[in-house]
């Protein structure tokens, strides 16, 4: 061991080290570090053809049919004639903006209200944990599309919604990790020593308690972006012609079964957008199943 | 006991009323007027929807309204569904026997094949089995129900022509229609109802219709729980009471089946309900996908006209059947564990 | 005396992501018929891997990386040792529970929670006494004068295989099967009823009613005597008790310690106790090890031990204990118990060691005898050292 | 001698709920009126077996727990002249105002638990500095190396993790965080009895030591009545939420007068082969703090009991030199013991 380094260092190196023996965790970073080069890079890869919005996928002519890939679309077009490569690289940036907004809310809003209701307790505790078991009763789909269908159609609302039903699973996970550490000597002996509920929370209960939280949110962000695309799919998301996974995949729809003579004709239309969010959704997947086992207490040594 | 039960049933009880309020104040960011059109049933109406508004005290204050819309609802008066052209209650009956038969199959054989997938990689931890098992949880726990299920209708359907969409073949549905006393509809579930007319072929399509659906929801769902029952029964058979009953001289068979599943078993049963929630949920995808009229066919088409009577309807359904499954696992975790069901 | 169980440079290895844990080294012990072995040391000094090993029940990512494990079940001596070490799963299932049975550190945990109590405890004689309970039930079955009818004797023909070869695979087909598995229930009942009858035999007051109840409603005393009875079910020729009373009540303790006394002497043959506890080994125990950091420092009479301790480490510990008669301040042993991943070369004790030599630190000390059954393993009385000094 | 705690018919229960509303239908009555004092400059241990009550009362009197009923008095000034404060009630805000906060301190059972993961030890033994706006920059830093080495830690492990500490290590890491404020008090609950034997030791030595030179008072809760005998200078035995005696300690070995007192000592395994007597086995299980038994709480375990026992509660009577027992028979409880069991170890100090 190095006593040369700082020990926060020499801590974060240990932790690092933990996470990537696991094979997942190679794989899954790997796979994430791709997408973030190609949403950072987007503008230079795909160049926008409508400065205004790059968002919006360029198409040439009206064609229902898709067009296989060819030197000019390299991925081929999909129904409507727009680029599927154009589509699949700005949709990384769709993505990211999805997960992370959907979740850094959710996250925020239910951390904040799992550590008052868990540390507090009493009536304050009871109110926040009824009106969470009351948001849990409905499946998280059926009541984003319900407050959608309220709000109005688009790919913000879908967000919005989505981060306001999605909070509940943040507070019961954090209320419970913070019910157990609440009880431990070192929370009490800082209450002995003086140190003030708001420092307690964010220096003993915070960094203790959030880790079943943080490996929760990471393979949520990938579950969001299912449950943005088949709100795209369905149309009550992006609008047509979006850089979207979920709505190009739904484009290809009634594309999937091609001419009678060759019946996958048109596989590209469905494959290339499928295989993005898979890849995604994946990436995050296994990203947060490495960091389940790295920050597993029972395997921390000593 | 009694008071664990009792207690149960007044929490669900408050959760269910707490959904109706949840539904009625989405409802009510919505103007007098636009709620108002839920009422109108031919476009002449359209211009007296002031007037409804008034009849109809949808601008009364929020307490007031509420108390008269549950009291509608519990009558039966869920509001008028454009999509299904019928009432919301009517149409709930009409759609409602198709999700039940595609759960009736996808639930026992989620929870049969993620309990057993589920032990074996517990007990072979670390093994091929167990890797092979983790992979196919994470790679399942990726895939959209929606892609995953459109894909499968590409190759199947689209390349090898079988397993064909829809509930049932569009000729014996029009001799269904027209010939209501020789196929008389028990049970609503084209499967059953096949088999007691005595007309196995209605069966067969049926099935040749479910297999899709059916294994794509499994695909899909039974990841959680084969991991979930994974992790406790590697809890379970590392604890103390099994190297007791090693030491006693039990075998590893008799170790992991008789002392560890069962115990096993009791954080599965924490997770069954949401998972029966979130396989409801899975089929409204599958509906849409495979084109079955179904609750969740009729949910994404009523999101996707903005037929509002729906969406509410249906969120309480799901409250519904979320307390309904609930209560039963309390029962269920009561049953299996003496801890609770003593005291 | 004659040797009951013996282990021979035992080594165990833990493989965790850490490094290897080398938990046991060359751990030679030997417990006689008819005697208390009591094992002591501080945690984490390899007590119980020793007993786990030698039961065969050392838990992933453990391993028994090498020498012998002898049981002499015969009573004349050592002509019919066998290796645990080298026996089959199968050999191993049958002397667990039935010649040598164990007793464990916490009762909350060593019972399953959701298994009655009758349950847990019949457990062990539907594993070693299926014969001679199915022997049993034929001859009550003969006794009792009720008809014959063809149910009957077909059960009776089952119960007859069962007395004399129960591994048969007709049984194992009709246990498996659901409906047909009712079979057993007298064999059930049978096991139940001895269960019943070895609680009550630990001054257990209402042996029925406790046989119904779940582990969560017994306090934690009656908890530890239930996991006698388990291990006692079978009269073993060995009861092996890891730290059976340490986290009991001092008067909890008490009771346990007396009742572990009194089957000792009516019941048990040979016990192997475990304990971090001087003064339980002090009252209990014939015969001492000493273990630290995974070697066995010293094994003598327990007489030898309190009145002539020799290894370093055991002098250093009988000086930390506090007693009745003790004034003053105690005296400590400086430093820590080491890191076994990576244990200091040669005697594991020579960095805490006042007598320390350079030898000490390069070589690892051999037992030596000492006097009249007793052995240390330290350099201090080897000829080797008595040279170079 | 000035009294620095003293304890006035403190009371805790803890509720139980039950039925369908979870209302309370009972209570745990872990504490049921203690009347204690403690005075500056001693230790006092409080000895008993788990669920009496012991650690409740130490972590009432640093108001982890607030009490049911009852007082807690502390008098802080050195000179005895100013009267003392009652603590049982004050909200904490004013506990910390009036700065008793820190005069008051606790080092709990199990280090491995009672420090922060993820915190660095100099940030663990600062943080009561800290929260008591004692010390800032340079002179925190100075503090906290003087406390690491009053605790017999050095410079090295200024910059580390609590896991890269043995146990031993680890409880001096606790006890320098509990001294930094410079308290008169200190409970010490349990120190040593999750510590290996041989490090045991180390952490007596090193708090008798800090309580000649810092003039600490102690409150030493365990279970074990050997390990306190070292460092205490009176005993109290609790048993049920109630104390049963209290006398010096050298009287409490040579001559308990408590039955159970009696119980507890010849319970204790003695490391020594000729020492043999008989043990005193007590009947049943301690009976449940739900329900505890009426009038004399340890009447269903007492081999001597008496009729009197059973409809009357003993109070805690001064029987001379500071010798309080609460028992109806005590005058006669030693030779009733060497009647049943024989004699005593006590009796002969040759052991």
């Amino acid at each position: 061991m190095n006593k040369k380094q700082h020990p926060r260092i020499r801590e974060l190196k240990f932790t690092l080290s933990r996470i990537f023996r696991n094979p997942s965790a190679i794989i899954g970073f790997s796979l994430l570090f791709v997408f973030v080069t190609v949403a950072v890079l987007a503008p230079y890869i795909a160049p926008p053809k409508y400065a205004h919005n790059p968002y919006l996928m360029p198409h040439k002519g009206y064609s229902q049919t898709p067009k296989p890939p060819s030197s000019k679309n390299i991925f081929g077009t999909t129904s409507g004639q727009y680029d599927i490569f154009y589509g699949a690289v700005w949709g990384t940036r769709t993505a990211f903006k999805i997960g992370m907004f959907v979740i850094g809310v959710a996250l925020i809003i239910g951390v904040c209200l799992g550590i008052i209701s868990g540390y507090y307790g009493g009536i304050i505790d009871e109110i926040i944990m009824r009106v969470v078991d009351i948001i849990f009763a409905v499946p998280l789909l059926v009541l984003t599309m319900a407050i959608v269908v309220a709000f109005g159609r688009g790919l913000d609302k879908v967000m919005i919604a989505l981060a306001l039903v999605k909070w509940r699973d943040y507070v019961r996970v954090m209320r419970s990790s913070i019910l157990t550490l609440r009880e431990l000597d070192y929370v009490q002996a800082a209450r002995v020593m003086g140190v003030s509920n708001f420092t307690i929370m964010r220096k003993h209960i915070l960094p203790n308690g959030i880790y079943p939280v943080l490996v929760m949110a990471s393979m949520d962000i990938g579950s969001m972006v299912i449950v943005a695309a088949f709100m795209s799919f369905i149309g009550l998301g992006a609008p047509k012609g979006y850089a979207d996974w979920g709505q190009m995949v739904a484009l290809a729809r009634n594309y999937i079964v091609g001419p009678v003579d060759d019946p996958l004709k048109y596989w590209h239309a469905i494959a290339i957008p499928g295989a993005c969010i898979v890849l995604f959704v994946l990436a995050w997947n296994l990203i947060g199943d490495a960091l389940r086992d790295a920050f597993d207490p029972k395997q921390r040594r000593r | 006991m009694t008071t664990y039960i009792i207690r149960r049933f007044l929490f669900l009880a408050f959760v269910l009323f707490g959904v109706s309020v949840l539904i009625f104040s989405i409802l009510m960011t919505f103007s007098p007027e636009r709620r108002a059109m839920a009422y109108v049933k031919s476009p002449q109406q359209v211009k007296d929807l002031p007037i409804i508004v008034k009849q109809l005290g949808l601008d009364d204050p929020f307490h007031i309204q509420y108390f008269r819309w549950i009291r509608q609802v519990s009558s039966g008066n869920w509001g008028y569904s454009f999509v299904a052209a019928m009432p919301v209650w009517d149409a709930f009956w009409y759609y409602f026997p198709i999700t039940l038969e595609l759960n009736l199959y996808t639930i026992p054989i989620i929870i049969i094949f993620g309990i057993w997938l589920g032990t074996v990689s517990g007990i072979h931890r670390d093994t091929w089995v167990d890797h092979s098992t983790r992979i196919f949880a994470i790679i399942g726990w990726s895939l959209p129900t929606f892609l995953f299920a459109l894909i499968i209708l590409m190759f199947f359907y689209g390349y090898f022509n079988v397993f064909p969409p829809g509930i049932i073949d569009d000729g014996f549905n029009v001799w269904i229609r027209e010939n209501p006393d020789q196929f008389k509809r028990y049970t609503y579930l084209y499967t059953l109802d096949g088999l007691l007319n005595g007309r196995p072929d209605i069966t067969l399509d049926a099935i040749s219709r479910l297999v899709m659906p059916v294994f794509t929801q499994v695909v899909v769902v039974v990841a959680i729980l084969l991991r979930v029952m994974r992790s406790s029964m590697i809890e379970e058979i590392s604890k103390d009471n099994a190297i007791t009953a090693l030491a006693k001289g039990a075998d590893h068979h008799t170790i992991y089946f008789k002392h560890a599943r069962k115990n096993a078993l009791i954080p599965v049963v924490t997770v069954a309900g949401w998972l029966a929630a979130y396989s409801m949920e899975g089929s409204i995808a599958i509906e849409y996908i495979f084109n079955r009229q179904g609750i969740g066919w009729w949910l994404a088409n009523a999101a996707i006209s903005l037929d509002l009577p729906v969406l509410m309807g249906i969120c309480l359904f799901f409250g519904l059947v979320y307390v309904i499954i609930n209560l039963i696992l309390d029962i269920l975790y009561a049953y299996i564990d003496p801890r609770i069901r003593l005291n | 005396m004659s040797k009951l169980i013996e282990t021979i440079d035992l080594v165990t290895n833990f493989y965790t992501h850490e490094g290897v844990v080398k938990a046991l080294d060359k751990v030679s012990l030997c417990v006689d018929h008819g005697c208390t072995f009591g094992l002591v040391g501080e945690s984490g000094c390899g007590k119980s891997v020793t007993v786990r090993s030698m039961m065969r029940i050392i838990q992933e990512p453990g391993k028994i990386d090498g020498g012998k494990v002898l049981f002499y079940p015969g009573n004349n001596g050592s002509e019919t040792a066998i290796d645990l070490l080298q026996q089959s799963e199968a050999t191993m299932k049958a002397l667990r529970g039935d010649k040598i049975s164990m007793i464990f550190q916490e009762p909350n945990s060593a019972l399953n929670p959701i298994m009655s109590i009758g349950e847990q405890v019949a457990e062990s004689f539907l594993f070693h006494r299926k014969k001679e309970m199915s022997q049993q039930i034929l001859m009550d079955m003969d006794a009792s004068i009720s008809k014959a009818n063809p149910l009957k004797s077909i059960l009776k023909a089952l119960y007859r295989l069962a007395a004399t070869r129960p591994e048969a695979l007709i049984l194992k087909l009709f246990s498996k099967t659901p409906l047909l598995k009712s079979w057993e229930n007298r064999l059930h009942k049978e096991a139940m009823r001895r269960a019943v009858e070895i609680i009550a035999k630990l001054s257990i007051p209402h042996a029925q009613d406790i046989a119904r109840r779940y582990p969560h409603n017994l306090s934690g005393g009656m908890k530890q005597r239930i996991v006698i009875a388990i291990a006692l079910a079978c009269n073993p020729l060995l009861l092996i008790a890891d730290e059976a009373t340490s986290n009991l009540d001092v008067t909890i303790q008490a009771q346990i310690l007396d009742l572990l006394k009194d089957l000792k002497q009516k019941v048990i043959s040979s016990v192997l106790l475990i304990t971090h506890d001087l003064g339980i080994v002090a009252e209990t125990c014939d015969r001492v090890g000493v273990m630290y950091a995974g070697n066995l420092c010293e094994v003598a009479d327990v007489k030898d031990l309190f009145s002539e301790p020799r290894h370093p480490y055991t002098r250093a510990l009988l000086n930390a204990v506090p007693r009745f008669a003790h004034e003053g301040e105690l005296e400590s042993i400086e430093g820590n118990v080491p890191n076994l991943v990576n244990p200091p070369s040669g005697c594991r004790f020579h960095p805490r060691c006042r007598d320390a030599k350079s030898i000490c630190k390069d070589a690892f000390p051999e037992s030596t005898k000492v006097g009249n059954n007793h052995q240390v393993a330290c350099f201090l009385y080897t000829e080797k050292s008595r040279e170079k000094s | 001698m000035q009294k620095i705690i003293e304890l006035k018919n403190l009371k805790k229960h803890y509720p139980v709920l039950g039925g369908v509303f979870r209302r309370q239908v009972d209570a745990v009555k872990a504490l049921d009126g203690i009347d204690l004092d403690i005075y500056r400059g001693e230790c006092l241990g409080l000895v008993g077996e788990s669920g009496c009550g012991k650690t409740t009362t130490g972590k009432a009197i640093v108001r982890l727990h607030k009490p049911t009923e009852g007082k807690i008095v502390f008098y802080p000034s050195e000179e005895g002249t100013t009267a003392g404060t009652d603590i049982a009630k004050i909200p904490l805000n004013a506990l910390k105002q009036l700065g008793i906060r820190s005069k008051l301190q606790m080092v709990f059972q199990d280090p491995t638990t009672s420090l922060n993961p993820r915190m660095l030890i100099k940030n663990i033994i600062a943080e009561p500095l800290k929260a008591q706006h004692l010390f800032r920059g340079r002179a925190l830093e100075d503090r906290v190396m003087e406390l690491l080495n009053l605790v017999g830690l050095t410079k090295d492990h200024y910059l580390r993790y609590p896991h890269e500490f043995s146990g031993g290590q680890r409880q001096r890491i606790a006890v320098a965080r509990a001294i930094a404020t410079n308290p008169d008090f200190l409970i010490l609950d349990e120190p040593t009895s999750a510590l290996d034997v041989s490090v045991q030791a180390q952490i007596l030595n090193l708090l008798h030591g800090l309580q000649l030179k810092l003039n600490l008072t102690y409150l030493f809760v365990t279970h074990h009545l050997l390990v306190v005998k070292y460092i205490s200078h009176r005993l109290a035995v609790m048993y049920l939420g109630k104390i049963v005696e209290i006398a010096k300690t050298g009287d409490i070995f040579s001559h308990p007068h408590h039955p159970y007192t009696h119980a507890l000592l010849s319970g204790i395994p003695v490391p020594d082969v000729e020492h043999k007597q008989q043990r005193i086995v007590l009947k049943g299980d301690v009976p449940s703090p739900l329900n505890p038994p009426p009038a004399c709480r340890f009447h269903t375990r007492c081999p001597f009991v008496i009729d009197r026992c059973k409809t009357h509660e003993p109070i805690l009577e001064d029987i001379g030199n500071g010798h309080r027992v609460a028992c109806h028979r005590q005058a006669e409880v030693e030779k009733l013991v060497h009647d049943r069991f024989g004699k005593r170890s006590s009796d002969n100090k040759a052991i």
